[in-house]
C-alpha cells in the first residue's frame, strides 16, 4: 500500500507540473485535477513495483526533495560547468590521458548509485563505465588521469570533483 | 528577435550534419551510437527552439517525447552490442 | 531588454558548447573519449539553449500574464530533465556495452574494469 | 531561413537513407534508421505536423529501432557478401 | 528548385527504398527498404498538406493564422501505425525463417519455386 | 543483366516519382475546400481543439478503427508465428 | 420453364436444361449400346485375364500411373517454352519485386506515351 | 419483417459484426474451444445475413449511401460545405453488394470447414480471429467509397492474409510464402497510398465520387492510375506479377486458400472500381483496356501452362486460379476498351463485362470448392504430392464427387457455372477480337486436361496400401464443400437468373460512372 | 541477462514518468498534439524500456503477454462499442453522441483559439483512451513476442 501511495503522489505531482497553466494563470481546472488523480492511480497500480524497489522509504521525506533541488541547481550545475570548460579545453588542445579507474563511494541505495553515476557521467572528464553489483563500486573512465595516479588501486571519489563533495551531498539526499 | 532563434536552429542543423559524419566514419557500432545520441540531443534542442519560432507552445511536448524515448533505442543497441540481448 | 540580452547570451553559449561537442566527437580517438564530448558538452549546450527558452517564456509571462508561457517554461524544463537523465544513463550503457564487446580504451594508461571482468 | 533548415534536414535524411542502403553491418543500418526516424520527425515538426512528429518519434525512433535490433539479434548481424 | 524540396526528397526516399529492396539480398534489408518507401510516402503526404506560412491545425494557444491541411496528417498517422504493424509482422517472419532455414539471404530462401 | 534491368526500372520509377514532385506545387495546395471545412467547422462540430484528432476520431473515425484492426491483426499474426506448437503438427509438403 | 434457364449471351443463347436433356438422352443411348454387349464374360476365364507377354500380373499399385508422368509428352513438346518460363518462378523475393516494379515501369511508359 | 434499423445501417453492420466477432475471439478462446468456434460461426452467419439484406436492399433501391458519423446515414454532403462530402462514405452499389455476398458465402463455407480441419492444430484463437479479420478486409474493400479507407482495408486484407498463409510454421516453408506475400502486398499498398496522395494533392478529396467529378487526367493522374492499376492487379495475381500466388496459395491451410481467392478478387474489384468509377471516360480507354486485356491473356496462358507440370495439387490449383483471373481481366478489359463507344458497348461490351463479373463469383465458388477438396485430401492423407496419391476414390466418395463438380466447372463443362460465364466471355470477345477468344478456349481445354490429370492421379487407380486407413472427410468439412457445390450447380443451371438479378446490375453499376457520382454527391 | 544496476534503476524511475506523460498525451489528445496512438506508443515504449533493462524471463513474469493482449482487446472493444453506441442511440456509426451533451466530456467548446477545456469533445477522449490502451498493449506485446522468439533460440 505504501508503494502505491508514494508512486501515486509522485505521478500526481508530475501530472500537475505537466498541466500547469491549464486553468487561468497557473491554476488547474477541477476536471484536470480529477483526471490527474485517476491517471496517477493507474500509473501507481502499474508501476509501483518498478518504481520502488528498495524496501526503505527514505525518499518520501520532503526535505530530501528540497535538498535534491538545491543539489541540482548549485553544486551539480557548477561542477558541470567546470567539467564542460575542461572538456572544451581538451577538445581544442587534444591533451588527453584516459584510463578506467575504480572508485568506492560506499553508497548503499540504488537511487544513490544512479545519482552518483549520472553526476559522474555529466561532470568533469569522467564517465561511468561499469558498476560492481555487489559492492556498488563504480568503474569510471577518466579523460585525464594525473601523472602517477594510475598506480592507485581505488580512487577517492572526492578526487573526481573539485568544487563540491558531491558524494556527500548524494549521501545526504539518498540515504 | 526571431532571427536569433532561427539562426540557432540553422547552426544546430549543420551540427547534426556534422555528427552524421561520425555515423558514416565510425569504425565500430558504439561510435555510431554516439552519433545517434548526439543527433538526438541536438534534435531536442532544435525542437524546443522551433516551438518558440512558431509560437506554438504545445509543440514542446514533442521534444519531451523525444527526450524520453530515443533513449530506448540506444539501450537496445547497447544491450545487443554487449551481447546480453535474449540470453 | 535585459531578457533579450540574456537570451542572446544563453543561445550563444549553448551553440558554442554544442559545436565543441560535435568537434569532440569528430576529433577524439576512441569511443569513450567521444562519449565524454558527446554527453557532457551537448547536454550542457542544450541546457543553455533551453535556459534561453525559459528566459523567453518567463519574460513574456511577466509581460503578458498569459498562462501558455508558463506551460512553455515548465515543459521545457521537463524536457531538459528527461534529456539529462536519459543522456547520462545512455552514455553509461554505451560505454559498458563497448567495454563488454571487447573494445579497450585505445590510448589508456590504466583499465581497472578489464581486470575486474577478467 | 526556414528553407535552409529544410535543406539541411532533408540532406540529412538522404544521407542516412543512403547509408542504410550501403552499409553491410545490419546493426549500423539499424542505428542509421534511428537517425533517419529522428530527422523525419524533425521534418514533420517543421512542416507543422506535431501529431505526426510525436507518432514518428515514439514509434519510429523508439519502437522500430527496438524491433529491428531484436530481429537482427534473432537472425544475423552481417549481410551476406554478394557474389 | 529549392521550393519543391520536400517533394523531391520524398520521391528520392521512395526510390532509394525501392533500390534497397531490389539490390540487397538480406531480408532485413528488404524490410528496411520497405520502411524507407513508407517514410517517403509519409513525407509526401505531410508535405502535400503544407501551406506556406501556415501553422499547425491546433486551436490551443495558436495565433490566429492560416492553418495547414489537417487531413493528410490524420492519414499519415494511420499510415505510421500500419507501417509498424507490417514491419513487425515481416520481421517476425524473417526471424522464423532464419530459425528454420539458417539463413536470411533472399537468394537462399527459395524452397518454393517452379 | 539483372543489375541493368534493376537500374532501368529504378530510373523509370525515379522519373515517374520526380514527375509527381514537379507537377505539384509545394506550399500552395491547388484545392483546399475539404480541409477548410474541417478547420472552420471541426471545432464546433466535435468540440476538440486539435483538428487532427477531430479528423482521426470523428470525421474519419472509421479509418482509425481499421487501423487499430491492422495492429490487432499484426499482433495475432506475430502470436501465431511464435506460438508453441503441439508435437503432431508436422506436415509433409513434398 | 425453358425461358427461365436460358442464358442470353448477346449473340445467342445457352440453355442448360436443354443441354441436360440432351446429355441424358446421350447417356441412355450409351447405356443401350453397352447393354448390347455380352452380359457376363464369366469368372476366371481367359477372357478377363490380362495378357502380359506371359509374365505374371504385377501388383496393382505398381501399375498406377502417377500424376507426374501423365503429361510427360506435352511438357516435352513444349520444352522450349517451359525451360524459359519455369526459371522465372525462381522463388527469390527480390526477383518477384523486380517483376512487379518492372511492370509498373513498363505500364508507366505505355500510359505516359500512348495516353 | 426486417427492422428498418438494420436496413438503414446495413453497410455499417456488415463491417462491425465481423469486427466485433474478431476482437472478441481471442478473449473467448480463453473460455474454451467450443465457445470460440460457436462465436466465430455466429459472427460469420450474422455477416452473411447482413450481406444478404444489404444485397436485396441495394438491388431493390439502388446504391446505398452510408455516412459514418453524420446525423443520419444519408447525409453524405453537409449543407454548409458547398457540395463536398466530408466524412467517410460507404457507397454500396450493385457491384459492391455482389462482391460482399460472394465473399460472405465463401466465408461461411470456409469457417464451417475450418471447424473440422483445424481441430488438431494449435493457435486456433488467432486463426479464427484472422479469418474474421480477412472477411472484414474484403468486405471493407468492396463496400467503401473512400480511397483512403480502401487503402486501410487493403492493408487489413494483406496482413491477415499473410499471417494466415504463414499459419503452419513448422518447417518454415509456409512462413517463406507468407513473407513473400506480405512484402509484395505491403509494397503494393504503399504504392496505392502514393497514388492516393497524388490524387489528394490535386483535388483535395478522398471520396471516389468527388475525385471522379473533378478528374482531369493530368500527368499526375496518369502516374496515380498506373500505381493503382498495377498494384491492385498484382494483388489480384495477374501475370507477370503472379509469382507470389502459387507460393501463398499452396502453403496456406486449404480453407484459407479458398478464402484468399476471394481476397484476391477484392483487389480485382479494386482494379475495376478504379478504372470505371474513379477514372471512367476521362482516361484513354483503349490503351488501358488493352493493358488489362494483355495482362488477362498472359495470366490465362502462363497460368494454365505452368499448372500442367505441377506435382503439388494445391500449387497446381493456384496456377489455375491465376489462369481464371485472366478470364475476368479479359472480359472486363474488353468492356473497358469499348467504353467510349455506345454501339460497341451495347453490341458486345456489356456482355463481356457481365461475363467477367459473373466469372468472379463462379470462380470464387468452384475454386473454393476445389481447394477445400484438396484440403480434405491433405487432411486425411497428409500429403499433397500427386506422385504419391492414388486410389482415393474408393474411400473418399463424397470428396471425389465434389472434386468432379469443381473440376468440371473450372474447365467450363456444362451444366456447371464455369461454362455459363465462359460462354459469355467467348462470344463477346470473339466479336472484339477472334484471336483472344480462341486463346481463351484453348486455355479452357488445357484446364480440363490438367484436371483430368489431377483426378486420375488422386482418385483413380487401385487403393494404395499406405492409404488403407483413409476415411471420408468429417461432416463439417463436407457441409462446407456441399454449400459451395450447391452454389456451383445452382449457378450453372440458372445462369440467366443470376445474371439478371446480380450480375447485370453490377455491370451496369460499374459502367455508369455518372450514376455513381450522382448517387453520392446528390444529383450533380 | 539484465543491464547494469544503473540502467535498471533509471528505467524503474523513468517508467512512471513515461506512464504519466503517456496518459497526459492520451487524455489531452483533443487539446494538444497527441492522442491515442501517440500516447499509447509512448507508454508502450515505457514497457519496452523495462523489458530492455531487466531480463526477459523476469519481466515476462511480471508483465504477462496475456494481460497485455487482454488490455489490447479490451481497448478495441471499448472503441468499437463507443462507436456502436452512436448507432444505437439513433445516429450513425461513429456519431459523436457525447458532444455538447453536458455529461462527461460534454462541455460546449469555445470557438477560436483558446487554451481548451479537458471536459469537451464528447466521445473523442473516450476513443483516445480506448486506442491508447489498445496501442500500448499491441506494441508492447509485439516486442515481448519477438523477444520470446530469440529467448527460445538462446535456450
Amino acid at each position: 500500500m505504501i508503494p502505491f501511495i508514494a508512486t501515486a503522489l509522485v505521478a500526481f505531482v508530475l501530472y500537475l507540473i505537466l498541466t500547469a497553466g491549464s486553468g487561468s494563470f497557473g491554476l488547474w481546472s477541477p476536471v484536470e485535477l480529477g483526471m490527474g488523480v485517476l491517471v496517477s492511480c493507474v500509473t501507481a497500480a502499474i508501476s509501483r513495483s518498478f518504481f520502488i524497489s528498495d524496501t526503505g522509504y527514505r525518499m518520501a521525506n520532503p526535505l530530501r526533495w528540497v535538498r535534491f533541488a538545491v543539489y541540482i541547481c548549485v553544486p551539480f550545475f557548477l561542477e558541470m560547468a567546470r567539467a564542460n570548460l575542461d572538456v572544451a579545453y581538451r577538445v581544442i588542445t587534444g591533451n588527453i590521458r584516459p584510463g578506467i579507474v575504480r572508485i568506492a563511494p560506499g553508497l548503499k541505495t540504488d537511487f544513490g548509485v544512479l545519482m552518483l553515476a549520472n553526476s559522474i557521467t555529466l561532470t568533469p572528464g569522467t564517465l561511468t563505465v561499469g558498476v560492481d553489483e555487489a559492492t556498488n563500486d563504480l568503474f569510471v573512465h577518466m579523460i585525464h588521469i594525473g601523472m602517477g595516479d594510475e598506480k592507485k588501486e581505488i580512487f577517492e571519489s572526492a578526487d573526481l570533483f573539485s568544487i563540491f563533495p558531491l558524494t556527500d551531498w548524494i549521501r545526504r539526499i539518498a540515504e | 528577435m526571431t532571427d536569433i532563434w532561427t539562426g540557432a536552429v540553422v547552426v544546430l542543423g549543420i551540427l547534426i550534419l556534422l555528427a552524421m559524419i561520425r555515423l558514416v566514419l565510425g569504425p565500430t557500432v558504439p561510435d555510431r551510437v554516439v552519433a545517434l545520441d548526439a543527433v538526438n540531443t541536438l534534435t531536442v534542442a532544435a525542437m524546443i527552439l522551433l516551438a518558440v519560432i512558431y509560437r506554438q507552445i504545445v509543440f514542446v511536448d514533442v521534444a519531451i517525447v523525444y527526450a524520453l524515448l530515443s533513449f530506448v533505442g540506444t539501450l537496445y543497441i547497447a544491450k545487443s552490442v554487449g551481447g546480453e540481448l535474449g540470453q | 531588454m535585459i531578457a533579450d540580452l540574456l537570451i542572446l547570451a544563453c543561445v550563444g553559449i549553448g551553440l558554442l558548447f554544442n559545436t565543441l561537442g560535435i568537434i569532440g566527437i569528430l576529433r577524439f580517438p576512441d569511443v569513450y573519449t567521444r562519449l565524454h564530448a558527446e554527453t557532457k558538452t551537448t547536454t550542457f549546450g542544450t541546457i543553455f539553449l533551453a535556459a534561453a527558452v525559459v528566459v523567453y517564456g518567463v519574460s513574456r509571462l511577466l509581460e503578458s500574464g498569459d498562462g501558455q508561457y508558463l506551460t512553455l517554461s515548465v515543459h521545457t524544463v521537463v524536457a531538459l530533465l528527461a534529456l539529462a537523465v536519459t543522456n547520462a544513463t545512455g552514455a553509461h550503457a554505451i560505454a559498458r556495452a563497448a567495454h563488454r564487446s571487447g573494445q579497450a580504451p585505445s590510448p589508456a594508461v590504466i583499465d581497472r574494469y578489464l581486470e575486474e571482468e577478467a | 531561413m526556414i528553407d535552409i533548415i529544410h535543406g539541411i534536414v532533408l540532406a540529412g535524411l538522404l544521407v542516412s537513407a543512403l547509408y542504410i542502403v550501403r552499409c553491410r553491418d545490419l546493426l549500423s543500418a539499424a542505428i542509421s534508421f534511428g537517425i533517419f526516424s529522428f530527422l523525419l520527425s524533425l521534418e514533420f515538426y517543421i512542416l507543422q505536423a506535431p501529431d505526426v512528429a510525436i507518432a514518428e518519434a515514439g514509434i519510429g525512433a523508439g519502437l522500430t529501432t527496438a524491433i529491428y535490433i531484436v530481429a537482427i539479434r534473432g537472425t544475423t548481424r552481417w549481410e551476406e557478401v554478394s557474389g | 528548385m529549392l521550393y519543391d524540396l520536400p517533394f523531391l526528397a520524398a520521391a528520392l526516399l521512395m526510390v532509394i527504398g525501392i533500390a534497397t529492396m531490389l539490390l540487397r539480398r538480406n531480408l532485413i534489408k528488404v524490410v528496411m527498404g520497405l520502411s524507407l518507401v513508407e517514410a517517403g510516402v509519409n513525407l509526401l503526404l505531410v508535405a502535400l498538406g503544407y501551406r506556406g506560412g501556415g501553422i499547425a491545425p491546433i486551436f490551443t494557444n495558436a495565433p490566429q493564422d492560416l492553418m495547414v491541411l489537417p487531413t493528410v496528417q490524420a492519414m499519415t498517422l494511420t499510415n505510421i501505425v500500419i507501417g509498424i504493424a507490417t514491419t513487425a509482422l515481416m520481421l517476425s517472419f524473417v526471424m522464423v525463417i532464419y530459425r528454420r532455414y539458417g539463413t536470411a539471404d533472399a537468394d537462399a530462401v527459395r524452397r518454393l519455386r517452379g | 543483366m539483372r543489375l541493368l534491368v534493376t537500374g532501368a526500372v529504378v530510373l523509370v520509377l525515379c522519373a515517374g516519382m520526380l514527375a509527381a514532385s514537379v507537377g505539384l506545387e509545394y506550399g500552395v495546395p491547388a484545392f483546399s475546400d475539404m480541409d477548410d471545412y474541417f478547420i472552420q467547422h471541426g471545432q464546433e462540430q466535435t468540440g476538440g481543439n486539435n483538428i487532427v484528432t477531430d479528423i482521426v476520431f470523428d470525421f474519419r473515425g472509421f479509418d482509425t478503427l481499421g487501423e487499430a484492426t491492422v495492429l490487432f491483426t499484426a499482433v495475432l499474426g506475430i502470436g501465431l508465428a511464435f506460438r508453441k506448437r503441439k508435437e503432431d503438427e508436422e506436415y509433409d509438403y513434398e | 420453364m425453358a425461358a427461365i434457364v436460358t442464358l442470353q449471351t448477346g449473340t445467342g443463347f445457352w440453355n442448360p436444361l436443354a443441354w441436360c436433356i440432351a446429355f441424358a438422352i446421350a447417356l441412355v443411348f450409351a447405356y443401350l449400346i453397352w447393354m448390347l454387349g455380352e452380359k457376363d464374360p464369366g469368372k476366371g476365364g481367359d477372357l478377363v485375364r490380362p495378357y502380359l507377354s506371359g509374365n505374371p500380373e504385377p501388383e496393382k499399385s505398381a501399375v498406377h500411373l502417377r500424376g507426374g508422368n501423365l503429361y510427360w509428352g506435352f511438357t516435352e513438346a513444349l520444352h522450349g517454352y517451359y525451360s524459359r518460363v519455369t526459371p522465372l518462378h525462381s522463388g527469390i523475393l527480390t526477383d518477384y519485386l523486380l517483376w512487379f516494379l518492372g511492370v509498373i515501369a513498363v505500364v508507366l511508359i505505355m500510359v505516359g506515351v500512348l495516353a | 419483417m426486417i427492422p428498418a434499423f438494420i436496413l438503414q445501417h446495413a453497410p455499417a453492420l456488415l463491417l462491425c459484426v465481423p469486427m466485433l466477432g474478431a476482437f472478441a475471439t481471442p478473449l473467448l478462446g480463453r473460455l474454451g474451444a467450443g465457445i470460440r468456434n460457436a462465436w466465430a460461426l455466429l459472427a460469420m452467419l450474422a455477416t452473411l445475413c447482413v450481406a444478404g439484406i444489404l444485397t436485396s436492399e441495394v438491388l431493390a433501391n439502388g446504391t446505398l449511401i452510408y455516412t459514418f458519423g453524420a446525423a443520419a446515414p444519408s447525409f453524405a454532403v453537409p449543407l454548409d460545405s458547398g457540395g463536398i462530402p466530408i466524412r467517410i462514405i460507404f457507397a454500396v452499389d450493385a457491384m459492391g453488394a455482389f462482391m460482399a455476398l460472394s465473399a460472405s458465402i465463401v466465408g461461411t463455407a470456409v469457417l464451417l470447414y475450418s471447424i473440422a480441419s483445424q481441430k488438431k492444430n494449435s493457435g486456433q484463437d488467432g486463426y479464427y480471429g484472422l479469418l474474421l479479420l480477412l472477411t472484414v478486409g474484403i468486405l471493407g474493400m468492396v463496400c467503401t467509397g473512400d480511397l483512403f479507407n480502401f487503402f486501410v482495408f487493403l492493408e487489413i486484407n494483406s496482413l491477415a492474409g499473410a499471417a494466415l498463409v504463414a499459419y503452419r510454421v513448422d518447417k518454415g516453408v509456409a512462413v517463406e510464402a507468407g513473407l513473400k506475400y506480405a512484402v509484395l502486398s505491403t509494397l503494393g499498398g504503399l504504392l496505392v497510398l502514393f497514388a492516393i496522395a497524388l490524387l489528394y494533392g490535386q483535388y483535395d478529396a478522398l471520396n471516389i465520387a468527388m475525385i471522379a467529378s473533378r478528374m482531369q487526367f493530368t500527368l499526375l493522374d496518369k502516374v496515380a492510375l498506373v500505381m493503382l492499376l498495377v498494384a491492385l492487379a498484382m494483388k489480384a495475381g495477374s501475370v507477370p506479377m503472379h509469382f507470389w500466388t502459387p507460393d501463398a496459395y499452396s502453403m496456406a491451410p486449404s480453407a484459407i486458400t479458398a478464402f484468399l481467392v476471394v481476397a484476391s478478387q477484392a483487389s480485382l474489384y479494386g482494379v475495376f472500381r478504379v478504372v470505371f468509377s474513379l477514372y471512367g471516360l476521362a482516361l484513354d480507354c483503349l490503351t488501358v483496356g488493352w493493358i488489362i486485356i494483355i495482362l488477362g491473356v498472359l495470366s490465362m496462358f502462363v497460368g494454365v501452362t505452368m499448372a500442367i507440370p505441377q506435382k503439388d495439387v494445391k500449387r497446381l490449383m493456384a496456377y489455375h486460379a491465376v489462369s481464371q483471373t485472366g478470364y475476368m481481366l479479359l472480359g472486363v478489359g474488353v468492356a473497358l476498351a469499348v467504353l467510349g463507344n455506345q454501339d460497341l458497348l451495347a453490341a458486345y461490351g456489356n456482355i463481356a463485362m457481365q461475363g467477367g463479373i459473373f466469372h468472379i463469383i463462379n470462380h470464387a465458388m468452384y475454386k473454393g470448392l476445389l481447394f477445400l477438396t484438396a484440403g480434405a485430401i491433405f487432411y486425411r492423407t497428409g500429403t499433397r504430392n500427386l506422385n504419391r496419391l492414388g486410389g482415393l476414390g474408393h474411400s473418399m466418395k463424397w470428396t471425389m464427387i465434389f472434386f468432379i463438380i469443381g473440376a468440371l466447372a473450372i474447365a467450363g463443362i456444362p451444366p456447371f457455372n464455369g461454362f455459363a460465364s465462359k460462354l459469355m466471355i467467348y462470344e463477346s470477345v470473339f466479336l472484339f477480337n477472334p484471336l483472344l477468344s480462341i486463346i481463351a478456349m484453348v486455355v479452357s481445354i488445357l484446364t480440363l486436361a490438367s484436371f483430368v490429370k489431377v483426378f486420375h492421379s488422386i482418385f483413380m487407380g487401385p487403393a494404395l496400401p499406405e492409404y488403407a486407413e483413409v476415411r471420408e472427410a468429417p461432416l463439417p468439412m463436407l457441409i462446407g464443400m456441399g454449400i459451395l457445390a450447391l452454389m456451383v450447380i445452382l449457378f450453372g443451371v440458372f445462369p440467366q437468373q443470376v445474371v439478371d438479378i446480380l450480375v447485370a446490375p453490377a455491370a451496369a453499376a460499374l459502367t455508369d460512372q455518372g450514376g455513381y457520382i450522382a448517387s453520392v454527391l446528390g444529383g450533380a | 541477462m539484465t543491464m547494469s544496476k544503473i540502467v535498471r534503476t533509471a528505467a524503474g524511475w523513468l517508467f512512471p514518468f513515461i506512464l504519466v506523460f503517456g496518459f497526459y498525451i492520451v487524455m489531452h489528445g483533443h487539446l494538444t498534439p497527441g492522442g491515442g496512438f501517440q500516447g499509447g506508443a509512448v507508454i508502450a515504449t515505457g514497457f519496452v524500456l523495462l523489458i530492455v533493462a531487466g531480463s526477459y524471463g523476469d519481466i515476462s513474469r511480471r508483465i504477462t503477454k496475456a494481460s497485455l493482449s487482454g488490455g489490447e482487446t479490451l481497448g478495441l472493444l471499448l472503441f468499437i462499442v463507443t462507436a456502436i453506441t452512436g448507432l444505437a442511440l439513433g445516429g450513425t456509426f461513429f456519431a459523436n453522441w457525447l458532444a455538447d451533451g453536458g455529461l462527461i466530456f460534454g462541455n460546449p467548446v469555445l470557438f477560436g483559439a483558446n487554451p481548451g477545456d479537458l471536459n469537451t469533445a464528447g466521445v473523442i477522449p473516450i476513443m483516445n483512451l480506448a486506442v491508447g490502451v489498445e496501442v500500448l498493449g499491441a506494441l508492447s506485446v509485439i516486442v515481448l513476442y519477438m523477444l520470446s522468439g530469440i529467448a527460445e533460440e538462446g535456450a
